[in-house]
């Protein structure tokens, strides 16, 4: 028996080890549960939920790219109530603290949303994500614009006592800016990061391969941009950090917490190796043994520069 | 539904660009049922970063086979793994064909590549049914008839059997089909998926296909793999989790 | 012997096809020419040049990333004056267009680099490169400062005639913004992308395996981000656009064309394969016959979306 | 300096995790030296993006061999490589040992893999000249005398020969060695090159160290392999350029 602590804790948010997975890549848990016990591991978050359902992109939604993969899913999703009727019954049997992420498109949407969730304790906290188009303010992101992050964080703060991340863009030129402003206004803890924004073109019918034209990419080829992203804020503000964006096994978690994260998102590599997550609870235990780290936690923001 | 590394037994060509890959994996074997596929990780490393899915193509004991042509670089990986190699496998994915229902005649309809699932199927027809596989393709390279029976063939060019697409083919030998007692199935690409299901459709042809998309995950978790159902707008359905079979009345395709 | 016409315009500037070597992949041209007749190409950009000579970063300068490579060299380079007294003799003995790449921490640096160098007639167009730290307003970078791109191109564009690109960093929020100013200030052309900020740490020494902290994303895996920083220039800014960015293969080059190039700029494979560029010549060709395509420029911005 | 595609005739462990890759390479034989090196491109994709550098080890006729341990997934692909595969070598890059000169004796001073380019430079030693090969490593596993003559071994350890460093090892034997007729030519860890420096300055030995740094060209054009001289401290060296063999005079270790 080994006697390395690697819960960790992200404002009130007390988890068992800091293997989360991440929004858009693990559905409402169902499939994923047939590869990895859920109770294993540190959190999962839903598929971003809207206050409606929402159907998506046409195909095709998905391209490979070096490394990595763009997607233009469309925020395909059931919807509040659906989630609340169909999906958690499910994932109630667990014992895995379950975060909601919500998506919306305008900050009242966002208000109710997480207002209607709030009531149900089976979600243990919430993760807004600021990547969706700002449809009243002519279709320029959220994410993009740090007073509108300001004022969600604002908003949503007020209808909730759960811990409240807010996922921020990396499409910005200072990420730290939009920490700042979550934490300013009452944000308990940033997701850093979702998705850069690319495309990938058919060279013989000059057609986008994605039907929405952009995809956001991720995977291994944006773990270096992410590292980079989340050292800014770690450097800049003091707030917890979730590191995501091309985790592909226990090392690069190691890299993440180092550069400031409490704790990691796993997106991709579920697609690839739904096993992955929960094998690397072992792995993380097995290097802070070999190099005498006692709470995996001391290992956040222990960069040496 | 698991993942599981199974060592390749061979690896050939059988026609021009079209391997037949033989890979010992019990597990799959014992649970996979004609129609089905298996999301196929070729490389351990970034490169490809993504599985790759394909069909079973045939069961034998506990041997399962792969029929695939080298399109990039995920099947040129493929294509290189012998005996020695193993493939990680993760499934079995999907629906299959519903071979089950009181027709007397299973229709195979295979466009190109499409003859993948069948070699299985026709292994897998019971109760004495009658099987006419309609294999086309654009030129006699593309005329794909390994593990098939009872072939009617058609090739776009006429370097082999009927000139003509295989719907037209179909349509061709519509005299010698009773219609009531045959059910279709098929996989080809999207183009010819399309005019079969309006010609099955205004024949009052029952008729599963097995389509196609792109894929990420093969296993509901990324929603990359949308496909309009007929019955209800608001909600795409899922090539991987809903599909790859569908019968065609329930799709658009 | 083929009709198809490889030759492209930027501007003013007139080459014989879109194949260009990227700023700080080919040095000064030496050691390039050993593996490709230089004068089959494009054209072939400097490593930024600064008014004095700069000694760059201790090592570690360069790290490999999954399907990249991250660098921070310091703009390592031997100063305006010995480039023109050393480098310039070897470069006159080709007939390639040469293309000055300046870098500079203030703009009264940029402007006289570019009027030094102005009066050598090899040197056919510059490239400013503003996605250095500018010392004097506190070693934010130029490159996501608005104003500070304007000012510098209008000022630039004062000291001479010769076709002025402007490279842009895309570590912005929209970088179409910045090429709209550069156009605006009367620059002739923009190059993107530059390099994305990204990072890597040693997991066991806790520290940055670049001495630098952060340095710059190229290769394969920026390829989709790039695409999309050319395509968004291309639907709202009207000027010529130079695609830099992971560009592996001929493919990739009529890909970045599609979205909205006149030009690509190949980086990171010059270290790879540095016969490569000069291949690619004949592969654009043939793509060109067999689909059709009478003159490569054709394919600028022929997206269908 | 060229590309070429050459044939891998043999791949063999000579040691723990140590292979020795024999090649078929004449251009690159013909004119490579000791203390050169070749950048080797293991994959033809993107896994792994970048060439990696490695010494020459030994040249017979037309053939180049590679001496190398596996560290990640570049020398794990090359390692896997056999007779049927190829290599794609840039090269030869990089300046030499310096072998001319009159010394009379040429004393090698190899740490773990920094054996690697000494059996070439052994098999060049001219005009009777003699050598003696100080060998060490952290325990016996890590001392590679592969290729090597007129051995001197050590160990920190001590499992193997002298406990102590190879320059301890060194040190140890300094009587036997006439300091103004010999030249020390090393190849190790920087933490060896270091402790060597001081002491063949400390006591007037000529020697050439070939050094390692992270590269991403390996021959000019990206300016990522700086090392420090001690002669201009405006600029730095390139180590795959104007090294990686220098002077221990010249540069700062
Ligand atoms: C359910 C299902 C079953 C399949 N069964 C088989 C089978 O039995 N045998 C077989 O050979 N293939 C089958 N495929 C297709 C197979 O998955 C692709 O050929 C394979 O992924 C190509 O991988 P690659 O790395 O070689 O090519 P890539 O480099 O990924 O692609 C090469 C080219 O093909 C295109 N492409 C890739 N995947 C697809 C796709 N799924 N649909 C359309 N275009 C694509 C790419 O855009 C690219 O232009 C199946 C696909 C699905 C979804
Ligand atoms: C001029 C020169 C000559 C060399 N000669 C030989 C030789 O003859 N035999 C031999 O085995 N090796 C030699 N090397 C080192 C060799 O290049 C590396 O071992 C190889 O690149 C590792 O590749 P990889 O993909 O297996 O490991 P990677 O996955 O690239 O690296 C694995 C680990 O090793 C570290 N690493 C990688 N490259 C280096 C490096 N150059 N210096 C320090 N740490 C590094 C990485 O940071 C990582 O932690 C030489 C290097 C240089 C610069
Ligand atoms: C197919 C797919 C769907 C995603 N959907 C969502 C989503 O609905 N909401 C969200 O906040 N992030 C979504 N993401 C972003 C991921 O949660 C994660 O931030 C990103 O993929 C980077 O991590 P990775 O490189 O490990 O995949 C999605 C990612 C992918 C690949
Ligand atoms: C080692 C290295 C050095 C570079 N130096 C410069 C430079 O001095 N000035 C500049 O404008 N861009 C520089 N760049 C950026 C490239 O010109 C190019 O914009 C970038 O690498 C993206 O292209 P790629 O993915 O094809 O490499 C450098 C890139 C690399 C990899
Ligand atoms: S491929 Fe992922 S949901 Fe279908
Ligand atoms: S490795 Fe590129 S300059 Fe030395």
């Amino acid at each position: 028996m080994s006697n390395v602590d690697l819960s960790v804790k992200i404002g009130t948010l007390q988890l068992r080890n800091p293997i989360m997975l991440a929004s858009g890549t693990v559905g409402y848990g169902n499939e994923i549960s047939e590869f990895s016990n859920l109770n294993k591991l540190g959190a999962i978050v839903t598929k971003s939920l809207s206050l409606n359902p929402r159907k998506g992109n046409p195909p095709q939604r998905i391209v490979e790219t070096p490394a990595g993969m763009l997607n233009a899913i469309g925020l395909a999703n059931v919807g509040v109530d659906e989630f609340l009727k169909e999906k958690i019954p499910f994932l109630k049997k667990y014992d895995v603290p379950l975060i909601c992420n919500i998506a919306a498109s305008t900050v009242e949407e966002y208000v109710e949303c997480t207002r209607i969730l709030d009531s149900e304790e089976t979600i243990k906290a919430f993760e807004i994500n600021v990547s969706c188009p700002n449809v009243k303010d002519g279709g320029l992101q959220f994410g993009n614009d740090k007073n509108a992050v300001g004022n969600v964080t604002a908003k949503v703060r007020a209808v909730t006592n759960k811990p409240l991340i807010i996922k921020l863009s990396p499409n910005v030129s200072y990420i730290s800016e939009f920490a700042q402003i979550v934490k300013d206004e009452g944000g308990d803890a940033v997701s850093a990061i979702n998705t850069l924004v690319g495309t990938s073109f058919n060279i013989f019918t000059r057609k986008p391969k994605i039907f929405n034209i952009n995809g956001g990419l991720s995977g291994p080829a944006i773990k270096p941009v992410a590292l980079a992203k989340v050292l800014e804020i770690s450097r800049k503000v003091n707030i917890p950090i979730i590191g995501i964006g091309g985790i592909m096994n226990w090392k690069d978690i190691i890299e993440f917490m180092i550069v400031g994260s409490s704790a990691v998102q796993i997106g991709t590599l579920n697609f690839i190796d739904p096993t992955a997550p929960e094998k690397m609870i072992k792995e993380l235990e097995d290097y802070c043994i070999a190099n005498k780290v006692e709470r995996l936690s001391d290992l956040t923001a222990s960069y040496i520069i | 539904m698991f993942i599981v590394n199974s060592p390749v037994l061979e690896t050939k060509q059988v026609h021009e660009n079209i391997y037949i890959q033989k890979i010992h994996s019990p597990e799959i074997a014992r649970l996979i049922k004609p129609g089905q596929f298996l999301n196929i990780r070729v490389s351990e490393n970034t490169f490809p970063l993504l599985r790759r899915p394909f069909s079973i193509c045939d069961v034998d004991g506990e041997n399962i086979s792969l029929m695939f042509n080298i399109l990039g670089e995920g099947t040129k990986i493929l294509s290189h793994k012998h005996p020695g190699d193993f493939v990680d496998i993760l499934g079995p994915l999907g629906n299959g064909f519903n071979l089950e229902g009181n027709h007397r005649t299973a229709i195979i309809v295979a466009g190109g590549l499409g003859a993948a699932p069948f070699p299985f199927l026709t292994r897998k027809i019971i109760n004495n049914k009658k099987i006419i596989s309609f294999v086309g393709g654009r030129t006699k390279q593309d005329v794909i008839t390994y593990g098939l029976e009872n072939l009617v063939l058609s090739s776009d060019d006429g370097s082999i059997g009927f000139t003509g697409n295989v719907v037209q083919s179909l349509e061709n030998n519509l005299d010698k089909i009773e219609i009531a007692s045959s059910k279709v199935f098929a996989c080809g690409p999207n183009a010819m998926l399309r005019v079969l299901k309006d010609f099955c459709l205004n024949h009052n042809l029952d008729c599963e296909v097995s389509t196609e998309c792109a894929m990420a995950c093969g296993f509901g978790i990324c929603q990359g793999c949308p496909i309009e159902s007929t019955s209800n707008s608001d909600k795409y359905l899922l090539v991987c989790k809903d599909g790859p079979v569908f019968n065609v009345k329930d799709v658009v395709i």
